[in-house]
């Protein structure tokens, strides 16, 4: 939250000033499409440790931050990378061996958690989950929920309705708004004060940006305000909730960004590879992450032909014919 | 004409599709056999998407639910609040059948997509429910794919992810979930469909060259076998539009 | 709700299939701006009667209706015109003859009740108006919310948080959710199909349209399928819940259609002065409703001159220098 | 210069307005001095209207806050649902100022814009809250300009639309609302506070031409007048921008 006519900041500049060890975030996309890719190799490179993160369904963007060592604790719905990863390996793996905390929800009831968390308010309801272990299991205990006071104290609560039968519920189960620290999400456009637009599908990318005490957009284009203005209808974020602005070209890379470029399947089958095994996926952290300054060189690693392969048709939004086997 | 177990099941799911019907498809097979039951039988269903996109063209097939392929030509993009409401909506919500998959299944059609073992330190750690939990909640009709293993048709479930008929009978309706629930099981070897007042499953059918026997050999807990019947495999027209207009570079199948 | 590929109906055929004696309806706009109105007067013209109308802050629509006849109950958060009446003038005068029943709400909260509906739940929660008569005060008694199933036994529950002081909220106002027999609202376009696209503020029509049993789309352009698809981030209404897709340029006449047309001084002025008194109210229905068959013939008898004066211009999607006295 | 009652009650609330409010504005008088505060004092502060808008271009001035001419160079347009979560979001909330009318108030702030008389057969109705009971529970600070009529500022309102401070002291946190409420009340006459820990009306200042004892005759309760102080009236660059920027066409002025 921020009124300042100019909020652009280099990346550097942005994840030094909003994201600290142990703080609370947030991180847009779903899957292999819009995770703020830059961002998370700029948190992995500045070795943030212990962050608390939450998620719906995120690919790469978790699990490259669980392999960078910068996560603690997660609350998620879904740790899968499409094709490429049916589970998020190095998550798979963090889980397994308990070197992260989780805790699981649903897609729709991390959504409505950050609804909640954008409308100020303590819980929503749903329908979803009765009689099930994401009701019945916590990945937090009580104790462990009263020590730390910016989590709720409880995960999920199930109430009888005060309306009685009305709209055939009986019961909804309550789910607990998330305020995080800062959130982070890529979005196509943005001026310099931070009015916002996403392009395709938003995901749950809107309600996590208001759910945010701090809010980082990277974005393909830095436009013009006017740009933007001419068509606010479009603008699904007003600057108002915006603390900085991160002209990021590539920022998505190697997930998709609708109508600029698509996934790089070969990024992601050669990432696979390597966070099946431990010194290749010291390698990669290596050569792509820590041996890169930021999103310009790891694209000029990467090459210009993949670049091209992956080149947004306009018309579809995504590269027609990119061969994804 | 040859086919793959694969190509069956896509198939089996395909022909459960009607004109109306809103599918909600997740990742891999089941976006198959909602692009086949389009493309064959059900033109008129309306494929639909979790992270918001509904009726999209699919000129191309998405590797995941959230692939810009996913984006195009749709009636509407909107987002995971939109397309979850519309699930739980009871006038939407009333027309929409889910396709789902997962690691185990129990007798009652619950599923478990997050751990098998202790959840707090898993032998196996899967994606999650995703939105898994939620379409299995909210929608009257279900179909579950599975692989036909006695490791993954279990007594119980290591941890419930997505609710099937509960403990049967009217255990949803107790439990407070709308009605609903799974209507069928999509193996590589069989169909098996859920009675109506107890809502067990029973061995429907089998595919060509698979004894009930067989089976039951790869499930942990019985099921009835009296109602079942040899399933009519896939036609040469239905395997060459599946082939042709659903997967001509084989992505899935 | 409906997927049938051609929904296209005359306007007299979609308000006599879904708009009956009694039926609970609702109708998208704001103020002054997309007012259905088209609908209303065709509602008015059939004599329809008993109905429960639910609305936020409308008014020109809720106004003629009321004066039509036509409603019985009303749940409402705001009766006016903005500068052409502070207060709805027959609505006013219905109220304090205690010839309709109200129920008052606030308008974030009939925009609650409204997502409630479309999200299939039975409440949703706020923290807006403690200790108010919003909550203390109820329109519709128990007895008579008892005996009518078609809406909830309650106005307004309080209730504890079950997450104690999360978020810093100790309670919330718990609101009933509404789900309408037939919902109206006026769209700039649609396509045969039902896919809708509103242009500028949506106010609460995208929730009012998908808590609706059934959906009636009425719209200034019917364009072709493309047209809508090729941009389905701007498209709020899919074809899903659509019931009726309505062809009628000028359907939101005398009130405004962002990029279309200006709301109409001189028609909304006329109509203050002919509200207030009984003989020219009569006189009003007799010209301007029952006297014309439908829009076209409403626009016909204002007026060239009128009409072309409050054509919107295409920058500002209004009417520039608009005599508005 | 002259200046009417009107203008005087426009640019004291202007005054009222700093760079990086967010400005919640009704229709008439309220969005005037949203306008006059934008072009003279707070030219970073920001227009916001219920109905979705946020920062919009105002080239004329809108006769209701759906009308077009709040949808034009806007940052943002959407609809109540996120215009009134903006408010209650603890986040930005917490920047917004309301600007309210009323028909009746008391002394802690609290307004009537529904009914006089008795609710079921009113003598007056009126709009009803429309989004002001939203704005005066969600944010924290509001300005409520009023008429200054004995018969407008009571003892008791007939029916209380919209939360002040309740019954005063920590009345908003015993009900449930977050912390705020209304700061100053302008009138045709005068300018009222709350004092900080009572939170009951008190008289903060009067209009060049007009005593305390003026005021306090056009109110059925008493306030304190011990610190009052006379109000600076418009200046005439204020003045000159208010008439020639804001309402040219003399429309609410």
């Amino acid at each position: 939250m921020n009124v300042r006519p100019d909020k652009v900041m280099t990346l550097k500049e942005a994840i030094a000033e909003y994201v600290k060890d142990g703080s609370h975030i947030s991180i847009g996309g779903f899957t292999t499409t819009r995770n703020p890719m830059a961002a998370v190799y700029e948190i992995i490179r500045r070795k943030v440790k212990n962050l608390h993160l939450y998620v719906h369904s995120n690919g790469p963007a978790v699990d490259e931050l669980i392999g960078g060592g910068c996560v603690s604790k997660i609350e998620i719905a879904y740790g899968g990378s499409g094709k490429f990863a049916a589970t998020c390996i190095r998550f798979k793996k963090a889980v397994q061996e308990a070197t992260i905390e989780i805790e699981d929800y649903t897609n729709y009831q991390m959504t409505l958690r950050f609804l909640a968390g954008a409308m100020g308010l303590p819980f929503l309801p749903t329908r979803s989950s009765f009689g099930t272990d994401i009701i019945n299991t916590w990945g937090f205990s009580k104790e462990a929920r009263k020590n730390d006071p910016k989590i709720p104290d409880k995960k999920l609560v199930v109430m009888d309705s005060p309306f009685g039968n009305w709209m055939d519920a009986e019961k909804v189960v309550l789910v607990p708004a998330i305020q995080t620290d800062v959130t982070i999400i890529h979005v196509q456009k943005a001026d310099k004060q931070g009015t916002g637009r996403i392009e395709g599908l938003t995901f749950a990318d809107v309600e996590q940006a208001k759910s945010a005490k701090h809010l980082i957009l990277t974005c393909e284009e830095l436009v013009d305000t006017g740009d933007l203005r001419a068509a606010p209808d479009q603008n699904q974020i007003p600057f108002i909730h915006v603390d900085a602005v991160v002209h990021v070209p590539h920022g998505a890379y190697p997930t998709a960004c609708h109508y600029y470029y698509d996934y790089d399947p070969v990024y992601l089958n050669d990432y696979a590879k390597a966070a099946r095994d431990e010194k290749l996926f010291e390698e990669y952290l290596e050569k792509y992450v820590y041996g890169v300054k930021g999103q310009e060189e790891l694209i000029a690693l990467v090459g210009k032909e993949r670049i091209q392969a992956i080149a947004a048709d306009p018309h579809t939004g995504y590269a027609k014919n990119l061969k994804r086997n | 004409m040859e086919y793959t177990s694969r190509e069956m099941m896509t198939i089996v799911a395909a022909r459960e599709i009607k004109n109306g019907d809103i599918v909600f498809c997740g990742t891999g097979i089941s976006m198959l056999a909602a692009m086949a039951a389009k493309n064959i039988n059900a033109p008129e269903s309306v494929i639909f998407f979790e992270t918001g996109s509904i009726d999209a063209r699919l000129e191309e097939l998405p590797l995941a639910v959230a692939d810009p392929r996913v984006m195009y030509w749709a009636s509407s993009n909107s987002g995971l609040l939109d397309a979850f409401a519309t699930m739980q909506n009871r006038i939407t919500g009333e027309h929409v059948i889910g396709i789902l998959g997962a690691a185990q299944i129990d007798k009652f059609g619950n599923i478990n997509s997050t751990v098998i073992g202790n959840y707090y330190k898993p032998r196996t750690r899967f994606s999650g429910s995703g939105g898994a939990c939620d379409v299995a909640s909210f929608v009257p009709r279900s179909i579950i794919f599975m692989q036909q293993e006695k490791r993954k048709f279990v007594n119980k479930v290591d941890y419930l992810t997505s609710p099937g008929h509960l403990t049967g009978n009217d255990g949803r309706r107790k439990a407070g979930l709308p009605p609903g629930g799974p209507e069928l099981v999509i193996t590589n070897m069989a169909v098996m469909r859920f009675d109506d007042t107890t809502k067990e499953m029973y061995l429907a059918g089998y595919y060509p060259g698979i004894t009930k026997e067989t089976v039951l050999e790869n499930m942990e807990f019985d099921v009835d076998v009296s109602q079942a019947e040899e399933v009519e495999p896939p036609t040469a027209s239905e395997l060459t539009i599946l082939r042709e207009k659903c997967d001509p570079q084989r992505l899935i199948l």
